[in-house]
């Protein structure tokens, strides 16, 4: 094992989370095998930033360029391209994220490179790497093995890893691998803000979230007065926004918010790591799931396994005589 | 515009009691429904959406055995023209990458400005294939796509970034786009259209069709090698409070108060 | 099968008629005739416009007697609008009435088909089998019968007291037969009568006296018809007169008897509004002026357990022994009256008809309003004796209803419903009156005058219908559709008045099934023909009025008592009448005395002679309907005039197929 | 070409009067108005799917409309066309969608899969026929008392009552599949028409003799729908009527509660069936029984038929017909108002919430209220 190329990602100027779990584990790895990690950072003017990582890897590479202002796969991709091909590590890191996912894919076929997204683990076993990621919603853990490469490709599950101190001290090497100007078959327009409705649920001390379990629009009244006798507010997974049911800005997960209440109650939530992601931070998490297989109740501190129609009336009820 | 949307069927698990095979390489599927993978449903119907109101027609592709020709039926009863299954025991157990090879070339003959696939497959979760099926056609993707407009030759999508950020994008047609769930309310297929469409004509491609060389697909051409299947460990960090609900939520109603939420 | 007459001794005529264009738009007339001349017997054939006509009978005429033609067949319309005509053309022409035969290319083909040339090759193929049948006619007698010269007419309501009175009034004996103690029928439970808001009882009594005076008339209430057998001019009529325990003759009707009985039942004639005694007479006006006892409710006579009426009587005009007593009379003819009864509202479960007091139905509601009623004419709830702020009328109940199987329109309750309103508002003037109807349908004289006038009185008329009744808050809420607003509605009423249809009367069956009458598939009794002969049945000699034959009002069935009693009387006047000859025949070599004939006759006109082991045909009862021919396994059964030669030719013409 | 609606539905006899829309449950508080869709229909003027006239999803296929027309128009089969019609469009409420496309793939449409079907037998000894296995007498339990959490205690009263009586039965377990009845009245003719074939070949299969359901709903298909030849369907209360008759019911406890009875659509208006579940209820020791105004034949409908357990109403405009009916029961004074169909008993059971008569008044089924006297 010599190299472990991590690729930091940022937006608007900030170093994102998954960046540094990366590092955090590509560190562990190379600590193991005795090799090197390196940061990947593409930006425009991110000195910054770059010298944020140096305590993280042994060695940060730095394509700064006016055109990687803002991420696009379609600029970044041959710089990486060009970078791993010279460098040649034996394993490229990359966050499974928005980024990641539209990035990863197109730079392993550039490079004919075998590819395992959203890993949750990987280890290096003599020179050998295998992953861990989960399949059937998280039902399930696979172990993959890569066929003779010299550099594997991964994305790496946000949240996956803690983040820890830095402890080394790279240094920051500027690149000068050509960028090309943004294409014109793929430009990017802006950002956009999704609306903030009457409720920030990142604000709310006590978030009771509810999913697919909730079966019907009308059965949000149920969890409402319990959010109503607890004092907090009620958020949501994905398939509750999908269906219509409540605003996108009510969606806890990776592709909504992430939130850090002191309660967190996931009813009829089977915990999809999209989802997960966005509220492990909770100080305290409650279940109620009528699967006891679910992957919620790994995370969560208390947890009731039953139906959610009878226990919820039944904890309003509760909580109303705890109050009295 | 011609749209190809490429889907998956895939096993319904959520609340399925899964089993691993002998062997540790895959699940009993036996017992389990099989349907259109999530977010292919939503791609299917955004391309309906887009040809209802820009005209073109559908071809609907999918690699998998015969018994996802019911997901072809399903999508040419809402509307799909053309139906293909990219067929052959060479396919099998291949990865994503392998998977995108096989449909790159099976999308070699066919007339599209725009493909369509799901973002993610809820079975493998790889989120991989859309992104490189572009690479391999050489046109331009994005993925995790939740909106979509269509302007003269090129779209305007909208990606969903992490933290409920949208990234606008404008792309060349012809490109790959990999569909987010929730971006539209995909319509029935009624029982009735399913059995008129069981009658029309599936087109079959093998790899020898398309001219594929067998190494280059299925598990020999993949570069990942699943080695076992386990189950994660479960409920390590919960303390399950039994009793019937009425007990349960006591237990629970305690534990909110002693630490101050009631 | 042999037959005594062939095709080669026929010179037959045969006529296609145009009907104006009715048959030849759809017919080439000339083809059939064409094709009608080459065929075996027939020594011309010719087409007119209307063969119908006086012209067109004159040409047969002239043709018969110029071409020495044995029999004529008319390619025209229905045999039974026009072989009468044909026939007595025939009998001017001196050929045997019998000698014609029709094929009818009109309703069985010109009218119901478009392509012209299928239509023409039908009517060639239905002419050719006429032709066919006529080469196998045999003249034919008809027979006379002597007529009784005394009528029956049965129901003593509004038709059978006019028809009764009619036929006495020309002189015949008429027996009147009643099953109730009085006449008077459903009018005299009416209190006005629409349009003129004349009184109802007013109006029916002096009939009803004039019957109970009237020298002619035999009344027999409280009776019952157990038999009808005979034919025209012979019927014989077995009556049972029911034991009324009370000497009709004696009683004066002084009312004593009434005050000592102790037994209280409902009314009927209150529609059970109010009760009356087990001894009892049905109204003031009632007809025999006398009282009746109904044994049925009587406490006891054997032995005697009250018998405080027969104490009360001064006369001693009771009788607890009397007995039914069966009379057997002879008549020539017969009037059928039996009325209609009102369509039970408890059908249709969802009006709340039978649940909650303040539903009345519209027969009710005349007890209630009228002065001789329960709360002598007041109008009240009889929840809570209050008069009633809100009335609601719904029309339609039970009639045009396929739910309860009425189809038809009861053709009154429009008109009644707009008098009940307009007595509402007579004695409620601030009351509000709402009527639900569907359609409104004032098509008789004075009607749409009338309801002009109802509406103008404040009554609010709203289309469409009501589906529900049910209470709220102690209120009947009445649930309907605003068909023009095109909203549903509910309406408070505090009393709702169902106007429910009027439907045949059960006891008619039995009057019915003893003259094999038929019935429409409204269950009313059928009339011969819908325009041309409404007052007759298809049995001789027995004629239908007022609301058996299907719902009218009062002038209506006023009307066809006097039609039914005019046709009643010609053949008594005249004194005898001919008879069809077309008869089943027995040959009684071949007849093997199984008497399945005998069973199949739904005429009872076969009777099995036990001597010679053989069935005979009562010529007089057999209509010709040919059951017994075609039932017979022996071939010794036929009917004269559609004998088995007969048909089979007609058959084999039509089919194209040989007599081999 | 299509078949015009006036030709399919022979509208054509309709006279206007109004009393489909007079009697519709849901006229008042919703746009639906039975009439007006009779009459675009027969004009040719009005929207021929239910996309284009969503009010067409309230109707709860009660079928007064047709019961009560006086012109034998089918107003309910039109407004079910009406549905076919928006969803070989594909163009339907979600839910609904969900609906089918569960019952397509796991034979329920509660999007539960065929595994857990038999759940709430789970701590039961319920007898489940064997491949090939002779079924005499088959206990249909149905989905929704199958997977519905609140409906389950019924299956699992007529469980208990069915070995007080000795009733010899057996359940098709996991091969159990919807009956089809919502199915048919939510307008997807093709899946009903799979379901009915799938059903008999299993109904064949076990040579099935007698079927009794636990809701009126599958009865109601099966008996009516089903074509010929089906097996003997009854609804259970009347099973137990006649259990009771015959001496082989008998009830030990007391249960001293006034009751009064509200008569599910599909056991009433559609099959007639009004004096079993009283005559259950009259014999239950304790029980006193008083009627509600509406009752029979006019009982108000609870609006959960017809599809409705999947679809909220569309701009409603009135109280919610349970919550009428809670407040009739409640009024009444009844300690429990009792019905015999899961569906009733669920929007009723709601209807208690909504309206604030929690505590006041209990929904329970007949099948549980029996149970409670063994």
């Amino acid at each position: 094992m010599n190299e472990i190329l991590v690729l930091a990602e940022h937006r608007g100027g900030e170093l994102r989370d998954v960046t540094f779990e990366m590092l955090g584990k590509a560190g562990a790895l190379a600590g193991a095998s005795g090799g090197a990690v390196t940061a990947l950072l593409l930006g425009a003017g991110v000195r910054d930033m770059a010298s944020r990582l140096t305590s993280y890897a042994d060695e940060v590479l730095v394509v700064d360029h006016g055109n990687l202002t803002d991420f696009n796969s379609a600029v970044y991709q041959p710089v990486i391209a060009e970078v791993v091909k010279s460098r040649e590590p034996s394993l490229v890191m990359v966050g499974h994220t928005a980024f990641g996912v539209d990035l990863a894919p197109s730079l392993a076929v550039a490079l004919g490179l075998p590819l395992a997204s959203d890993c949750i683990d990987v280890v290096l076993d003599g020179g050998a790497v295998s992953v861990t990621r989960q399949i059937y919603g998280g039902k399930v853990d696979a172990r993959l093995s890569f066929r003779d490469s010299a550099t594997a490709l991964v994305t790496v599950r946000a949240a996956a890893f803690p983040v820890e101190d830095g402890a080394r001290s790279g240094s920051v090497t500027e690149l000068d691998t050509p960028v090309s100007d943004e294409p014109a078959f793929r430009r990017f327009v802006q950002y956009v803000e999704a609306a903030i409705g009457d409720v920030d649920i990142t604000k709310s001390d006590v978030i009771i979230a509810v999913g697919r379990g909730i079966k019907e629009e009308e059965n949000l009244a149920l969890v409402e007065e319990l959010a109503g006798l607890l004092g907090g507010v009620v958020g949501c997974s994905r398939p509750v926004v999908d269906a219509g049911w409540l605003p996108k800005d009510r969606q806890v997960g990776s592709s909504g918010k992430t939130v850090k209440p002191k309660l967190y109650v996931a009813i009829g939530i089977s915990g999809q790591f999209q989802h997960m992601s966005g509220m492990k931070a909770a100080e305290t998490i409650v279940a109620i799931n009528k699967d006891p297989k679910a992957p919620i109740f790994s995370e969560a501190d208390y947890g009731i396994v039953g139906d959610l129609f009878k226990i919820v009336p039944a904890l309003k009820e509760k909580i109303a005589e705890a109050r009295a | 515009m011609n749209i190809v949307v490429c889907v998956k069927q895939v096993p319904e698990t959520a609340e399925a009691d899964l089993k691993i095979a002998a062997g540790g390489k895959g699940i009993v599927e036996e017992g389990l429904a099989l349907q259109i993978n999530e977010s292919d449903n939503y791609a299917l119907e955004e391309a309906l959406l887009i040809t209802e109101e820009h005209d073109g027609d559908i071809t609907i592709m999918t690699l998998g055995h015969e018994s996802s020709e019911e997901v072809l039926r399903m999508s040419m009863a809402k509307g799909a023209g053309t139906a293909v299954r990219v067929a052959d025991p060479a396919f099998d157990g291949g990865d994503a990458i392998a998977t995108a090879t096989a449909l790159a070339a099976a999308l070699k003959d066919v007339e599209y400005d725009l493909v369509l696939t799901g973002c993610m497959a809820s079975d493998d979760g790889a989120t991989q294939v859309g992104v490189a099926l572009a690479e391999l056609l050489d046109i331009p993707h994005a993925t995790y796509v939740t909106e979509v407009e269509v302007g003269s030759g090129e779209v305007t999508v909208g990606r969903e970034l992490e933290g409920g950020l949208i990234e606008k994008l404008t792309i060349k047609l012809p490109c790959v786009l990999g569909i987010q769930t929730g971006i539209n309310e995909p319509r029935y297929a009624s029982i009735m259209g399913i059995a008129r469409a069981s009658k029309r004509e599936i087109e079959l491609k093998s790899a020898g069709d398309m001219g594929l060389d067998a190494s280059s697909v299925g598990a020999a051409g993949s570069g990942t090698v699943l080695e076992e299947l386990t189950f994660p460990p479960v409920g390590e960090g919960a303390d399950i409070l039994e009793g019937t609900p009425s007990e349960a939520s006591g237990k629970l109603a305690d534990i909110l108060k002693e630490k101050g939420f009631v | 099968m042999a037959e005594k007459s062939t095709s080669r001794e026929q010179r037959l005529g045969v006529y296609v008629c145009h009907c104006g264009v009715n048959i030849s738009h759809t017919v080439d007339v000339e083809r059939v005739a064409e094709v009608a001349a080459t065929l075996p017997g027939v020594a011309l054939a010719k087409t007119y416009p209307y063969m119908c006509s006086d012209p067109g009978q004159n040409l047969i005429c002239a043709d018969i007697k110029e071409h020495d033609l044995t029999g004529v067949v008319v390619a025209a319309c229905s045999p039974r609008m026009h072989e009468p005509t044909f026939r007595a053309a025939l009998v001017s022409a001196g050929v045997n009435p019998y000698m014609f035969e029709m094929a009818n290319i009109r309703e069985q083909c010109s009218w119901i088909h478009d392509d012209k040339e299928a239509g023409t090759e039908k009517a060639i193929d239905l002419m050719r089998s006429a032709v066919a049948r006529a080469g196998y006619l045999e003249g034919l007698t008809e027979r006379e019968i002597d007529v009784t010269p005394e009528a029956l007419v049965i129901g003593g309501g509004i038709a059978g007291i006019q028809a009764a009175l009619d036929i006495a009034e020309a002189g015949f004996k008429v027996h009147l037969v009643e099953k109730e103690p009085s006449i008077g029928g459903r009018m005299a439970q009416l209190d006005k009568t629409f349009p003129t808001l004349d009184c109802s009882a007013c109006i029916l009594t002096p009939k009803m006296v004039d019957v109970s005076r009237h020298p002619n008339i035999n009344l027999m209430t409280y009776s019952d018809i157990e038999d009808i057998s005979g034919y025209v001019g012979s019927f014989t009529v077995t009556i049972r007169k029911r034991a009324r325990y009370v000497d009709v003759d004696e009683c004066t009707a002084c009312g004593d008897c009434v005050d000592v009985c102790p037994v209280a039942v409902p009314n009927e004639f209150d529609e059970g509004l109010a009760t009356r005694k087990a001894i009892y007479q049905s109204f003031p006006q009632a007809v025999p002026a006398a009282y009746v006892l109904n044994m049925d409710e009587c406490l006891g006579t054997n032995p005697i357990a009250c018998g405080k009426c027969l104490e009360a009587c001064d006369k001693q005009c009771i009788d607890y022994d009397a007995k039914d007593e069966v009379v057997e009379i002879k008549v020539g003819t017969i009037i059928v009256a039996t009325g209609m009864d009102i369509f039970d509202a408890t059908e249709i479960g969802a009006l709340g008809y039978g649940r909650y007091d303040d539903i009345l139905t519209s027969l009710e509601f005349e007890r209630l309003v009228s002065a001789g009623g329960p709360t002598g004419g007041e109008l009240v709830r009889f929840s809570d004796r209050e008069a009633p702020k809100s009335v609601v009328f719904l029309q339609c109940v039970g009639s045009r209803d396929a739910t309860v199987g009425n189809e038809y329109c009861s053709r009154v309750c429009c008109m009644y419903t707009a008098k009940q309103a307009h007595l509402v508002r007579e004695k409620l003037p601030d009351a509000e009156i709402t009527v639900f109807y569907t359609d409104i349908r004032a098509f008789g004289k004075g009607f749409e005058e009338f309801y002009d006038r109802v509406r103008k009185e404040r009554v609010i008329y709203r289309r469409g219908s009501v589906s529900e009744i049910y209470r709220r808050k102690g209120r009947l809420i009445v649930r309907g559709d605003d068909t023009l607003m095109g909203e549903p509605v509910e309406i408070e009423a505090d009393m709702v008045v169902l106007a429910v249809g009027l439907v045949p009367r059960p006891e008619t069956d039995g009057v019915a099934s003893f003259l094999k009458l038929s019935k429409s598939s409204d269950r009313f009794l059928m009339e011969a023909h819908p325009k041309l002969r409404p007052v007759d049945t298809a049995v001789e000699g027995v004629f239908v009025a007022g609301c058996c034959q299907g719902p009218k009002d009062i002038p209506d069935a006023v009307a066809q008592a006097k039609a039914a009693s005019s046709s009643a009387i010609a053949p008594m006047a005249r004194g005898t009448v001919r008879m069809e000859a077309i008869s089943a025949k027995v040959d009684e070599d071949m007849c093997s005395g199984c008497r399945i004939c005998v069973s199949v006759c739904p005429y009872e006109a076969i009777t099995y002679d036990e001597k010679d082991k053989v069935s005979r045909v009562n010529e007089a009862l057999c209509k010709g309907c040919g059951t017994c021919g075609a039932a017979c396994p022996s071939g010794a059964m036929s009917t004269i005039h559609f004998t088995s030669g007969q048909m089979r030719a007609q058959v084999l013409a039509l089919i194209g197929g040989s007599d081999d | 070409m299509a078949v015009s609606l006036q030709e399919k539905y022979e509208l054509l006899g309709c006279i206007q009067c109004g009393r489909c829309t007079a009697g519709c449950p849901v006229s008042m508080r919703t746009y639906l108005n039975v009439r007006r869709v009779v009459y675009d229909g027969m004009t040719g003027v009005g929207p021929t799917d239910a996309k284009g006239r969503p009010e067409a999803w309230n109707c709860t296929t009660c079928s007064n409309c047709t019961e009560r027309c006086p012109k034998g128009v089918k107003p309910m089969e039109l407004i079910i066309g009406l549905r076919s019609a928006a969803i070989e469009k594909g163009r339907i409420e979600p839910t609904i969608r969900d609906a089918l496309e569960s019952t397509f793939k796991h034979g329920n449409p509660w999007g539960r899969i065929r595994d857990k079907r038999t759940e709430w037998a789970d701590e039961l000894s319920v007898p489940v026929a064997a491949e090939g296995e002779a079924v005499p007498f088959l206990f249909y339990v149905g989905c929704t008392p199958a997977y519905d959490p609140r409906a389950q205690s019924i299956a699992k009263a007529l469980v208990a009552l069915f070995a007080a009586a000795g009733v010899e039965y057996s359940t098709l377990g996991t091969d159990e599949s919807c009956c089809g009845n919502e199915i048919r009245r939510m307008g997807e003719d093709g899946l009903f028409e799979m379901l009915v074939e799938g059903n008999r070949e299993l109904f064949g299969g076990h040579e099935v003799g007698t079927i009794v359901t636990a809701s009126p709903h599958c009865m109601n298909t099966f008996k009516n729908e089903y074509g010929e030849p089906t097996p003997d369907v009854v609804h259970y209360s009347q099973l137990l009527a006649s259990l009771l008759e015959a001496g082989k019911l008998t009830f030990k406890g007391k249960v001293e509660k006034k009751v009064t009875f509200h008569d599910a659509c599909f056991l009433g208006k559609h099959n007639g069936i009004y004096d079993e579940p009283r005559e259950v209820l009259e014999q239950i020791p304790g029980v006193t029984f008083e009627e509600m105004d509406r009752s029979r034949e006019r009982a108000l409908c609870c609006e959960g038929g017809g599809g409705r357990m999947w679809l909220e109403a569309t701009e409603e405009r009135g109280e919610r017909l349970a919550e009428t009916r809670v407040k009739d029961a409640v009024e009444l004074g009844a300690d429990y108002l009792v019905t015999a169909c899961p569906f009733c008993l669920m929007t009723l059971e709601d209807a208690v919430k909504t309206s604030g008569n929690e505590g006041k008044i209990e929904i329970i089924d007949l099948a549980e209220l029996a149970a409670m006297a063994l």
